[in-house]
């Protein structure tokens, strides 16, 4: 079989899928004559309908837009310039620490610059980037939905993010922030940079993230195409399942944190002040309650997008479905049990301290599950290595060597020795940017044909994956032997003998900024100049892939039936056809009166 | 009449009802989260400072505590058999249930702000700032009386906006003379005040009950 | 809501039975329950929490999945609070019984003592932050 | 094999045995799991080779993983993170409990700079200097912020907080210079505040102690890293931050307890020399049963005696008036800690032979006198009335 380029998984004469013009099949005859019209036309319709962006193209089309596509088109802009401006901030902080002493800023500016690092990476990228932007794009489409269950709502979310980014913007200009993303009193009551607008902007940023989360839960609860159980839901739709219910449950306890510190640092009502009988360590207890969850809410998207895309790239089912949807909501409870090991020598109980370390183990042991049921998948799978599985690669050796010092952190004497050194910076940043970052980069390729219609070039993206892989290891592995030595976080200066270790670290930016300008340029390229893309490019059995790329504005002409499970990669790919309980009547009055 | 329109969406109008009052349900489960942040303060301090926080409980008055409570339970009862009446298609009494909540809700707000002026006269004002805490210096108490301005403070927030939902709600029943099936948005406002009150049931026991119990 | 309609006297019986639940707390809380006081209050306000949720909001009739949503939200915040407070409860005695440290500008609190003025500049250690 | 392991991982020399013992479950635990995180990599590599797509619309069988896989899998790491977890905790324990017999030295962490404070005189800015093979308890506060005492080279870490005392207990086996970090964010110069642990043999401990300049005793590295040594800092001179070398007479702290309670008023009402006054007398209370008013008898430890100066009429000494005001918000916590050493010392008699002639003291409303001792007073009246701290 001659592999043919372009557009190698649709199988020669296989009809294309129901939203492409689909030749007559068995299925329709069986529908009776009558309704065979009323499907032809229909799916007329589908063929010549314009994607979504091309429906209106008015800039009011797209601010007032209550398409969850278009949404989350919106959104993932925005995260990307967001993780542009912080990954700019990570690039000078690392320049900083070329030398012991100062080098480009002061001590000031380089406290205030970690915590905008901080703060726009942790809440303006990785909490929003993969719900809100590929979670809005293709939970509804997986689910055989035309939209969300609230799409005013979802536009709100979008002005919400914009509300908070534009006020935290105003807050750095107007005396920024010095005291890192924790805001640990007493330090911040006291701190001379005025603190209050940047917690607000982050409070109404926290109501985007909430309402996202009540919405994908709604949305995965009550707008499943007949016929698809639970159990017959895509594992991306799990994760986004899950990551929403922490949202939902810990982002208020984050809002509550944030306007006490506004209360203390603004009006000075001193709740955890000890001069008027507060306690200090009370306050790390109500904020880590949410960070450590929150830290799940960046990795969950990242673990649904692996799944969706080992399972598509190596053509198998899952070695147990069960196992990866039940671990999804495993992780998202055990986080909230384990906040305390970010606790251990601040002060707090030596019991609370055993406590919370042996509950840190078994967060382990779930994500250890997905890791087992993800390379056990790829046993006896048809794997073609494009881009987005190098991009797996890297997620997979990267997440178990971050996360399995994760464990080494949980045992608790160990910790007393990394606690607060660059140990703690590289175990983080390898889950951060070596899972969650990794993973976006893998969603980006893996539904970039769906979401613009056009194939990014596939030579380039290889290449650039490796270079981000590299670059990554060469800028954090150093900074693991940094904490070995000592070397505590957040220091303008440093000893001299560290020298060595932050330059090498410094050099590995620049390579993982060169692979991602890389990825970068050959995308934008591909939109312009890449090829059309198919239906199906890489022959994914899930519900988006029976959608034309780009999908219509109402996704489905006519709601699918779901006969084929989503994995089911033992027989060839079956056309999705229309739910035999179609009703004209119904679908004409669904279809006509479409909401604005 | 109004009769609400189904989302086009949705398959039914019972699906897009239980959509709405699942979407209100997770709302209400974040606000109690968002809450939880203070209720956790409160218990921590409570077992820091018992006797101050006994102490602290005293000054505040039972009867103000009390008929506020009794208040909410009243405008909790009155708001779902509201809901219940314009199910049975008896808008009038629906519409003037509504308003007598929303009534409720006001003066419960009047009765907390009279409370907060008393607190101000005998120098108690949040963060430990006031006369009251130089002449009893205990530590407990500036925590307690900040904690206390938190936790209303937040819960009268709350209460206003319900009052303004309710004020809407009983305005559009009237407006749009709603029949039984668009019951369901007055249960999204009802389930909002429900929410209220039960958050006051377990305030009004902490800071007005369990105090030195003489 | 938009279930069969109850009859017109179903709620206020609940308003009364949550009503007179407040009424024995109230009395409860003049009798001076001493150690019992915390949990019986907390208790009593439960049941009414329990029967204004069960009734006045429709979980009788609401699908499992709104049910399951009004258990879990209250775990979470009766797993906040204990956890926070068995670190209270659990931590070593201290060596000494430390008085407050003294803060500049201590509203309401006594006069500021001499010698070292603690504050940001204090002891002349650090240059004063914008000066650089 | 731990040295070549200490290298590789870049840790720093052990100097005390919970050091090497942490770093024995170091090398465990990384080597376990770095040896799972490149399983892993090579298992997913191997898949890809091997299943890697023959032909377009290749057909995979629907392999169901076995639920006992699954499940061993799943044990097999719970228990390997568990006993991680209680070796692990077990080593917190013994970081965490300091041994009885540990000699006491205070801490007091303030923005930017360590300050120790010895029981037997000397205070320093910025080196701690301890004999060797000696347990040494750290008792730390801090005066501003959040700060934390971290010591690389003793695998131990513990956070400072204002309005708390925390414990930090270590045994030096090498002598050397080991370096302080302050590990919790705490400002505009949090990355300067560093220090040294000076380990120095016992003699020359007790020749530090009375007296003898740090620098004669043992050559200190030269270099940028290392905090020149302070010593006989006095609190009552102002000084600048990083620990000039600066003069001062030796005061113990139990001198300069007896110094706040002459300018607290202390000494009004309460003797130093057994005589009964308004209030008790010090002398000899120390670990003495004393008896309440309200009929039971407690030990006068540090907890009772602070208490006492807090609110006083809590546990009121049976026989005597309720008339002691509150100190609370009045004391430092080193005025705290020092009127306590007075009171320990007054066991036996002061080690710079004082002597107290009796009786001491006029009531209350009239000024206390002016100086206790006719020699001392001499020595401490040039003294600028200034703030206190050590």
């Amino acid at each position: 079989m001659k592999k043919r380029r372009g557009n190698p998984d649709i199988e020669p004469g296989a009809p294309s899928t129901f939203g492409a013009v689909a030749t007559g099949t068995e299925g329709d005859r069986a529908a009776g004559p009558g309704r065979g019209a009323e499907l032809a036309d229909l799916r007329e319709v589908a063929v010549h309908a314009k994607p979504y962006y091309a429906d209106e193209t008015t800039i009011w089309s797209w601010l007032s837009t209550t398409d969850h596509k278009r949404i989350g088109i919106i959104f993932f802009v925005m995260t990307s310039v967001a993780l542009l401006i912080g990954g700019v901030l990570a690039m000078v902080l690392r320049l900083e620490h070329l030398t012991p002493d100062p080098t480009v800023m002061s001590a000031a500016t380089y406290n205030q610059v970690f915590t905008l690092h901080g703060v726009i990476m942790v809440w303006f990228f990785l909490i929003p980037s993969i719900p809100a932007a590929f979670g809005n794009f293709f939970v509804p489409i997986m689910l055989g939905a035309q939209d969300v269950a609230f799409p005013r709502l979802n536009l709100a979310t979008v002005y919400f993010y914009l509300v908070g980014l534009i006020v935290t913007v105003v807050g750095l200009v107007a005396g920024g922030a010095d005291t890192g993303w924790t805001f640990y009193p007493p330090y911040s009551s006291q701190t001379f940079t005025t603190l209050v607008p940047i917690l607000i902007g982050v409070f109404i940023l926290g109501w985007s993230t909430i309402l996202t989360g009540i919405n994908l839960i709604v949305t995965i609860h009550t707008l499943r195409a007949k016929g698809m159980k639970l159990m017959q839901m895509p594992l991306f739709v799990w994760a986004m399942y899950g990551v929403s219910v922490i949202q939902v449950v810990a982002t208020p306890v984050l809002g509550m944190v944030l306007l006490i510190i506004s209360l203390d640092h603004g009006l000075d009502w001193g709740f955890f002040d000890p001069a008027r009988g507060g306690d200090l360590i009370l306050f790390q207890h109500l904020f880590w309650f949410y960070s450590h969850p929150a830290v799940y809410i960046m990795i969950l998207p990242a673990m649904g997008v692996i799944s969706e895309v080992v399972l598509a790239l190596s053509h198998k089912n899952p070695l147990s479905y069960k196992a990866i949807a039940y671990s999804t909501f495993g992780i998202a409870f055990a986080g909230f049990l384990t906040w305390g090991h970010h606790m251990f020598v601040s002060g707090m109980s030596t019991f609370d301290a055993g406590v919370f370390g042996v509950l840190s183990m078994f967060v382990g042991i779930f994500s250890a599950i997905k890791v087992f049921t993800w390379v056990g998948s790829m046993y006896k799978g048809s794997i073609s290595l494009r881009t987005p599985l190098v991009y797996v690669f890297a997620f997979l050796f990267l997440f178990v060597f971050g996360g399995m010092t994760g464990i080494a952190v949980a045992a608790t004497s160990l910790d007393v020795h990394w606690h607060d050194t660059y140990f703690i910076v590289a175990h983080f940043h390898f889950i951060m940017v070596g899972a969650s970052l990794t993973a976006w980069f893998a969603a980006i390729h893996y539904w970039w044909p769906k979401m613009t219609g056009r194939m990014y070039s596939e030579a380039w993206g290889i290449a650039a994956s490796i270079l981000v892989f590299l670059g990554f290891i060469a800028t954090f592995f150093p900074q693991f032997l940094l904490g070995n030595g000592g070397m505590p976080r957040r220091y303008y200066y440093y000893p001299d003998h560290f020298q060595a270790l932050h330059v090498m670290s410094t050099a590995g930016t620049w390579v993982l900024a060169l692979g991602m300008t890389i990825a970068l340029i050959y995308l934008i390229f591909s939109l312009f100049y890449g090829a059309r893309a198919p239906m199906n490019p890489w022959g994914a059995r899930t519900l988006e892939w029976a959608v034309p790329s780009p999908p219509t504005r109402h996704n489905f002409e006519v709601t699918p039936l779901i006969e084929q499970d989503p994995y089911d990669y033992s027989n060839p790919l079956r056309e999705v056809r229309p739910n035999p309980l179609y009703d004209p009547e119904l679908e004409r009055h669904r279809s006509t009166e479409r909401s604005p | 009449m109004y009769t609400p329109r189904v989302q086009p969406f949705f398959e039914d109008l019972e699906k897009q009802r239980h959509a709405a009052k699942l979407g209100m349900w997770i709302f209400l489960g974040s606000e109690l989260l968002f809450f939880a942040g203070l209720f956790a303060i409160y218990a921590f301090y409570r077992t820091l400072y018992p006797e101050t926080f006994q102490l602290g409980v005293d000054h505040n008055s039972k009867l103000l505590g009390s008929i506020n409570t009794a208040l909410l339970i009243l405008g909790s009862t009155m708001v779902a058999s509201a809901v219940n009446f314009l199910r049975l298609g008896q808008r009038r009494i629906a519409t003037w249930l509504v308003a007598a909540t929303a009534a409720s809700g006001v003066l419960y707000i009047a009765i907390k702000s009279t409370e907060y002026g008393m607190h101000f006269s005998h120098g108690i004002y949040p963060g430990g700032v006031g006369h009251f805490f130089a002449e009893n210096p205990d530590p407990g108490f500036p925590v307690f009386f900040t904690t206390y301005f938190a936790l209303t403070g937040l819960h009268v927030i709350h209460v206003a906006i319900g009052v303004a939902l309710l004020g809407w709600k009983a305005w559009w029943i009237r407006r749009d003379r709603v029949d039984p099936t668009g019951a369901y948005r007055l249960g999204i406002v009802a389930l909002y005040w429900h929410f209220v009150d039960m958050i006051w049931l377990f305030l009004w026991p902490m800071f007005y009950l369990l105090g030195t119990q003489r | 809501m938009s279930e069969p309609p109850v009859s017109r006297w179903f709620f206020p019986i609940i308003g009364a039975i949550v009503l007179g639940l407040a009424a024995v707390s109230l009395i409860l809380s003049y009798l001076g329950l001493g150690w019992w006081a915390v949990p019986v209050a907390i208790g009593i306000a439960s049941v009414q929490a329990i029967l204004v949720g069960w009734f006045s909001m429709e979980l009788f009739e609401s699908r499992f999945s709104v049910r399951m949503l009004a258990i879990i939200a209250p775990l979470f915040v009766i797993l906040l609070t204990v956890l926070a407070t068995a670190d209270l409860a659990s931590r070593a005695p201290e060596p000494m019984q430390v008085p407050p440290p003294i803060r500049a500008g201590f509203p309401g609190g006594p006069p500021q003592l001499t010698g070292d003025a603690p504050g940001p500049e204090a002891d002349g250690a650090g240059r004063s932050p914008s000066a650089d | 094999m731990n040295e070549f392991l200490r290298l590789i991982l870049y840790l720093p020399k052990q100097a005390t045995s919970l050091a090497r013992d942490i770093d024995q479950l170091h090398y465990w635990v990384i080597g376990i799991t770095m040896a799972g995180a490149t399983g892993v990599a090579v298992a997913a590599l191997w898949f890809t080779f091997r299943y890697r797509r023959r032909y377009e619309g290749e057909l995979t069988p629907q392999v169901q993983g076995g639920f006992a896989l699954e499940m061993a899998f799943i044990s097999s790491l719970a228990i390997l993170f568990v006993t991680f977890w209680v070796i692990g905790f077990q080593q917190f324990i013994r970081i965490r409990t300091p041994p009885k017999d540990a000699m006491v030295v205070y801490v007091t962490g303030k923005q930017w700079m360590w300050k120790f404070a010895y029981p037997e005189g000397p205070s320093t800015i910025g080196t701690l200097v301890v004999p060797v093979d000696r347990n040494v308890k750290l008792v730390m506060t801090s005066r501003d912020v959040i700060h934390s005492f971290y010591v690389p080279a003793f695998r131990v870490k513990q956070d400072v907080l204002p309005g708390r005392y925390e414990t930090f207990w270590f045994r030096a086996e090498h002598q050397g210079l080991y370096k302080i970090f302050c590990a919790e964010y705490c400002g505009l110069n949090h990355s300067k505040m560093w220090g040294d642990v000076l380990v120095v043999s016992p003699e020359d401990f007790d020749r530090w102690l009375r007296g003898t300049a740090v620098e004669d005793l043992v050559n200190l590295p030269a270099g940028r890293d290392r905090q020149v040594v302070a010593t006989f800092d006095d609190p009552y001179v102002r000084r600048s931050p990083f620990g000039v070398v600066l003069e001062g007479r030796p005061l113990s702290m139990a001198d300069r307890g007896r110094m706040v309670a002459e300018r607290r008023g202390c000494l009004s009402c309460h003797t130093l020399d057994g005589q009964r006054h308004i209030g008790p007398t010090w002398r000899g209370l120390w670990g003495r049963e004393v008896s309440l008013a309200t009929g039971e008898t407690v030990r006068a430890d540090e907890a009772y005696l602070t208490r006492s100066m807090m609110d006083p009429q809590v546990q009121l000494v049976a026989g005597y008036p309720a008339v002691m005001p509150t100190y609370q918000g009045m004391l430092e916590p080193a005025e705290v800690g020092a009127i306590l050493e007075l009171i320990r010392a007054l066991e036996a008699p002061l080690p710079t032979g004082v002597r107290y002639p009796s009786p001491l003291m006029e009531p209350p409303d009239r000024p206390p006198l002016s100086h206790v001792d006719p020699e001392r007073a001499q020595q401490n009246r040039d003294l600028p009335e200034e703030g206190v701290a050590p």
